[in-house]
């Protein structure tokens, strides 16, 4: 009982995190009317500064790192990606009203990650002095690629099946290829790239580190008041969607929790890091997976895996994912 | 002095761009030409230009001018045939006048 | 095989865009295309893209293509009626060949 | 005689300011034709930071503050906004060759606020260290909403009289709505709540404000340069477009510098509260009030009132207006 | 009750776009509409949207609708005479019907 | 034999530098294939804080400055932008397969200067605590002018004395004047102005300044991705444009170092000066030059110069260029 009560406590607190409330903002102003506009490019540009950010920052860590540390949760992000595709495969994408693929491409938008929710986690995890090891964020790629794959590659499957006759072998190189390419994971990786080899202290210092915050709550922004403007695209779909989106970044939070806390056992992963591991999963991809899926599954309508994810799953992930991890973890590992 | 020619437009998603590109120029087309656009169709708006998380989705209008009628209607078909089952996009002709037919 | 069709094109301030849209909807058309636009006409220069500390005022030309004659009609009939005594804009029709008619 | 000197004194000083060098800067630049060009993302995206900053400092602001003591300074700011109107009504408006609904909309401008022209205030401010209660700029939309409602609503009255007969109610919620829902007053009322009610202290002191002068530095050049390319716009409307623009600003000023003495004394408005009122009411709407008006007056011509406005009336409300204010008031307020 | 009209397109280089547009002024069209291309020809690809180092070289797709047939060949062959051996760019005509010849 | 090891210790040690790191990375990724993109509005608002970045620190060093010491290496930019033109005229554009023109254009744009390159080399020298007089970066349009006047004039002289007949004679001002409005010139220009006319201290110091070693970083990026890009356009002119690219700058950078070896005895030029001379030589224009010359010598083929410039001029600039003129000074000057 006091335990819930803590908990509670712990929760409600989260909830005065500036990132929630730029988040809640851009909601509430979308939903009142307004006409403010956040330029496109200045959008992409806060996209490439985070993750150029995480990555160089990841890069300097693993220059430092065991790397045998990074193991296990790196196996077990890339396990939480397959096993969220496959438990949306045999759910949603089962559901009376959900065409089969439209669910398979759900399930692997959600399996993949957010940089933006990611981001968000990391400025609040800093705010209660939750510590991680820097390479965490950078364990990213590991969860995004192996869901994006299983999810082509089932749909793939599921409709080469349905048509009969037709047999060609799935390739997956193309699409961890596609993927990679993508803006999102290539600014990553360069971030890695940069970080690991060369010597970017001073820039990292004095650009992309003290940017981070600031640009972040601008992308909190947008992500609210795109949320709003989406839920019409999720109400022409099946109410399903609004269920999964809603239950999705939860459950799957608390699997990677659950995971991150065998590798907390096993190899002493963080507290911080348990929970980093959990909000990858909770969260949904906004930037590179949409692409990566159209082209990858073109038959599955766009509607309903990107309404689904930025006008519910994202936000629930933010809103309530993030600061229900961090005071599970706090409550856990008693911090 | 002027000649008559084809002028083929598609609009469509702006992911489907690269491939859209590959069909006119196995076609054969001199060139084409392309406009970054916004739309409302059967499957909902598109927008462009504001900060759409998901920009990928916004249109493209291509317009390609060719001498020959059966190169329109060549490029017109393969297009819908590839794309329009699973793609949003539209794709209508045109007869226009240009001054060098050599160049098309 | 294609099929006659006419496209309705309008030219005017961005910041009548949604008004228009309504016209065009109600008129019953299967959808429009828009893209930003600069020009100048008989009330001077609009740019488009570059810092106008006024922005809303650039243009934006907009295409729709009906099936049917009279619906052209109506939408630039209707446009101009509404809008042109106040704000600048230009509309002008256009035959075109659609090759699926149902579409439209 | 001393008195005039010295106040001569101080209103040369203020011409050094950095903010004036960059609006002449652009001025000059424009005339010799450079072919410079700030992007239009840059341009709003700077926009947004200044209406953030300036209504995050003021939600922050108003928290600790006595609402009592902006009551009056509202009420004044909101008089201030109507008077405006009103006068340009029975002067630019009745003079020969300007057409009745185009005099009352550049009134509605001249009495609608520029954030930029407040901005810069704020900073020659701070640059000669005269305080003020970080709420006044917050009263922006007290004095930008009744001046646009009012112009629309005088226009109204004066089209139905002509056309006789049709005597519809002006209704008045619908502009008001607009005016709200428009990009710049969004922007600060989302930064007034979120300052209000959350604590973004640490990404307003990290991002919000530091980057505050520097982006206000490239409106002010933007603003220069488009002063100068709209001259011409104006050259084609009636000479008494650029007289009112000339004065309109100063007189305005003046105005609202009488009234905020008045609050001085009733319940003590600090004396660079007074004077950034007066810079409120000298300036003209550059970015939420022209769209404003084009939807609510379209019979008026837009080159007449953005030209008289961004030619020559936010030139002269920054470049005269704002030394003359604070000159004034460190004059009157003995500081 | 519509008008025939003739409508120019020129699609070319940004950087001659003054040049372009005093032609078609000094011919005495009563306005043009300008929007921002990429594009595909003889000359290479021309991009426009993304960061290229040389911006300057993207393409724009300019329109002029004029009321007499003569303005229009003329604007057409004057563009090419001035600019077409060493810019890029394509030129061509549509038939259009407008509502009010007046404007035009 | 000592000194060569010592020379090629110190050449690879600039290696390290990210300003390098990040040019290598774009040119990577873009050959990987990726999507990323840094919208257009970003990249050109990050020249214009570079050019606006050295033109204020330049006025206000030209303020305290002898101008009687910026006379030679003036003199000397000046002469080395023609030298560079008229070396270009009798060799590259007399090889085989070279059109005439085109090799005038491509040694003009080599002649001009590149800021993005200037401020790489900025930075490398901070880094190596190597000092140089704050106006040096401010020479830039010295240099600058003359290459790209000099070489619209050899092209005119050369096509009118093929066609005969016409001997109109050519108009310098017009083509100075093209120059100063462009967008890099005019804000360079504009920046010096501000820093020698007004006291920007406070917006350089707490905006210019800090953003300029992070924007330079996306600058490189953009530039290694562009030259990467643009590889194609240059296979398709004749090699001998490959050759030129490559030993130009090398070069043109050596003869400058000459010349400011010559001023550094004359009137004690600083070695950083002395170097940075070097790398303005030693770069080649990507902003203003292109439209200037396309304008200017309309028949000559973009793809020829802009390719050479862009995709081997640029990157052999910044990657061997500057280690090279920092190391030679190291040496020369014993630093
Ligand atoms: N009737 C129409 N007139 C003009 N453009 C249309 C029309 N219908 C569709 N479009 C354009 O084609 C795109 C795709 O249409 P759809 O496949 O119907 O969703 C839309 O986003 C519009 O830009
Ligand atoms: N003759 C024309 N040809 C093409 N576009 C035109 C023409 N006249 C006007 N326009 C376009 O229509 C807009 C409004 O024209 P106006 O109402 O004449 O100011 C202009 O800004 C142009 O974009
Ligand atoms: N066949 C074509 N159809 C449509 N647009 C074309 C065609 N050929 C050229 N263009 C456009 O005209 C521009 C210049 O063409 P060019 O002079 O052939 O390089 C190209 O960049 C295209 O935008
Ligand atoms: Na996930
Ligand atoms: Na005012
Ligand atoms: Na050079």
């Amino acid at each position: 009982m006091d335990l819930l009560l803590d908990f509670l406590t712990r929760f409600v607190t989260q909830f005065q995190s500036p990132s929630l409330a730029f988040l809640i903002g851009g909601m509430v102003i979308a939903a009142l009317g307004s006409k403010l506009e956040i330029p496109d490019a200045i959008y992409k540009f806060a996209v490439f500064m985070l993750l150029m950010r995480i990555g160089i920052d990841g890069g300097m860590a693993i220059r430092e790192a065991d790397l045998g540390d990074m193991l296990l949760p790196a196996a077990f992000a890339a396990l939480v990606g397959c096993l969220i595709v496959l438990v949306g495969r045999v759910t949603l994408a089962m559901l009376p009203g959900v065409k089969t693929e439209d669910g398979i491409a759900t399930a692997g938008l959600f399996g993949a990650v957010s940089a933006s929710t990611l981001a968000a986690a990391m400025v609040m995890l800093e705010a209660d002095g939750i510590a991680y090891e820097a390479w965490v964020p950078a364990l990213y790629p590991f969860m995004d690629i192996p869901a994006l794959v299983l999810a082509i590659v089932l749909a793939d499957l599921y409709l080469k099946k349905r048509k009969a006759g037709a047999d060609a072998k799935v390739r997956i190189w193309p699409i961890v290829k596609e993927s990679l390419q993508g803006s999102a994971l290539s600014a990553l990786l360069l971030g890695l790239a940069l970080g690991l080899l060369t010597r970017p202290d001073q820039v990292f210092e004095g650009f992309y580190d003290p940017l981070f915050r600031g640009l972040l709550s601008i992308l909190m922004l947008i992500m609210g008041m795109e949320a709003y403007t989406r839920l019409n695209e999720l109400r022409r779909v099946a109410h399903w969607y609004g269920v999964y989106a809603a239950v999705a970044p939860l459950a799957h939070g608390l699997i990677a929790f659950g995971l991150g806390y065998l590798a907390h056992l096993a190899t002493g992963f963080s507290p911080g890091g348990v929970i980093l591991l959990a909000v990858l999963a909770g969260s949904s991809s906004d930037i590179s997976g949409p692409p990566t899926l159209r082209a990858g599954i073109p038959t599955a309508n766009p509607s309903s895996y990107i309404g689904a994810s930025t006008s519910i799953g994202t936000p629930v992930a933010i809103a309530i994912g993030i600061p229900l991890f961090i005071a599970l973890g706090q409550i856990v590992f008693d911090i | 002095m002027t000649y008559k020619a084809t002028k083929v437009v598609i609009i469509t998603e702006k992911i489907i761009f690269d491939g859209v590109a590959r069909i006119i120029e196995e076609a054969g087309a001199s060139g084409y030409t392309a406009v970054a656009a916004g739309g409302k169709g059967s499957r909902g708006v598109r927008s462009s230009g504001r900060p759409a998380v998901v920009d990928a989705f916004s249109n493209i209008k291509i317009e390609v001018i060719t001498s020959s009628r059966e190169m329109a209607d060549r490029i017109a078909d393969e297009v819908a045939a590839a794309y329009f089952e699973n793609y949003s996009g539209i794709t209508y002709l045109e007869e226009v006048e240009v001054l060098r037919p050599q160049k098309f």
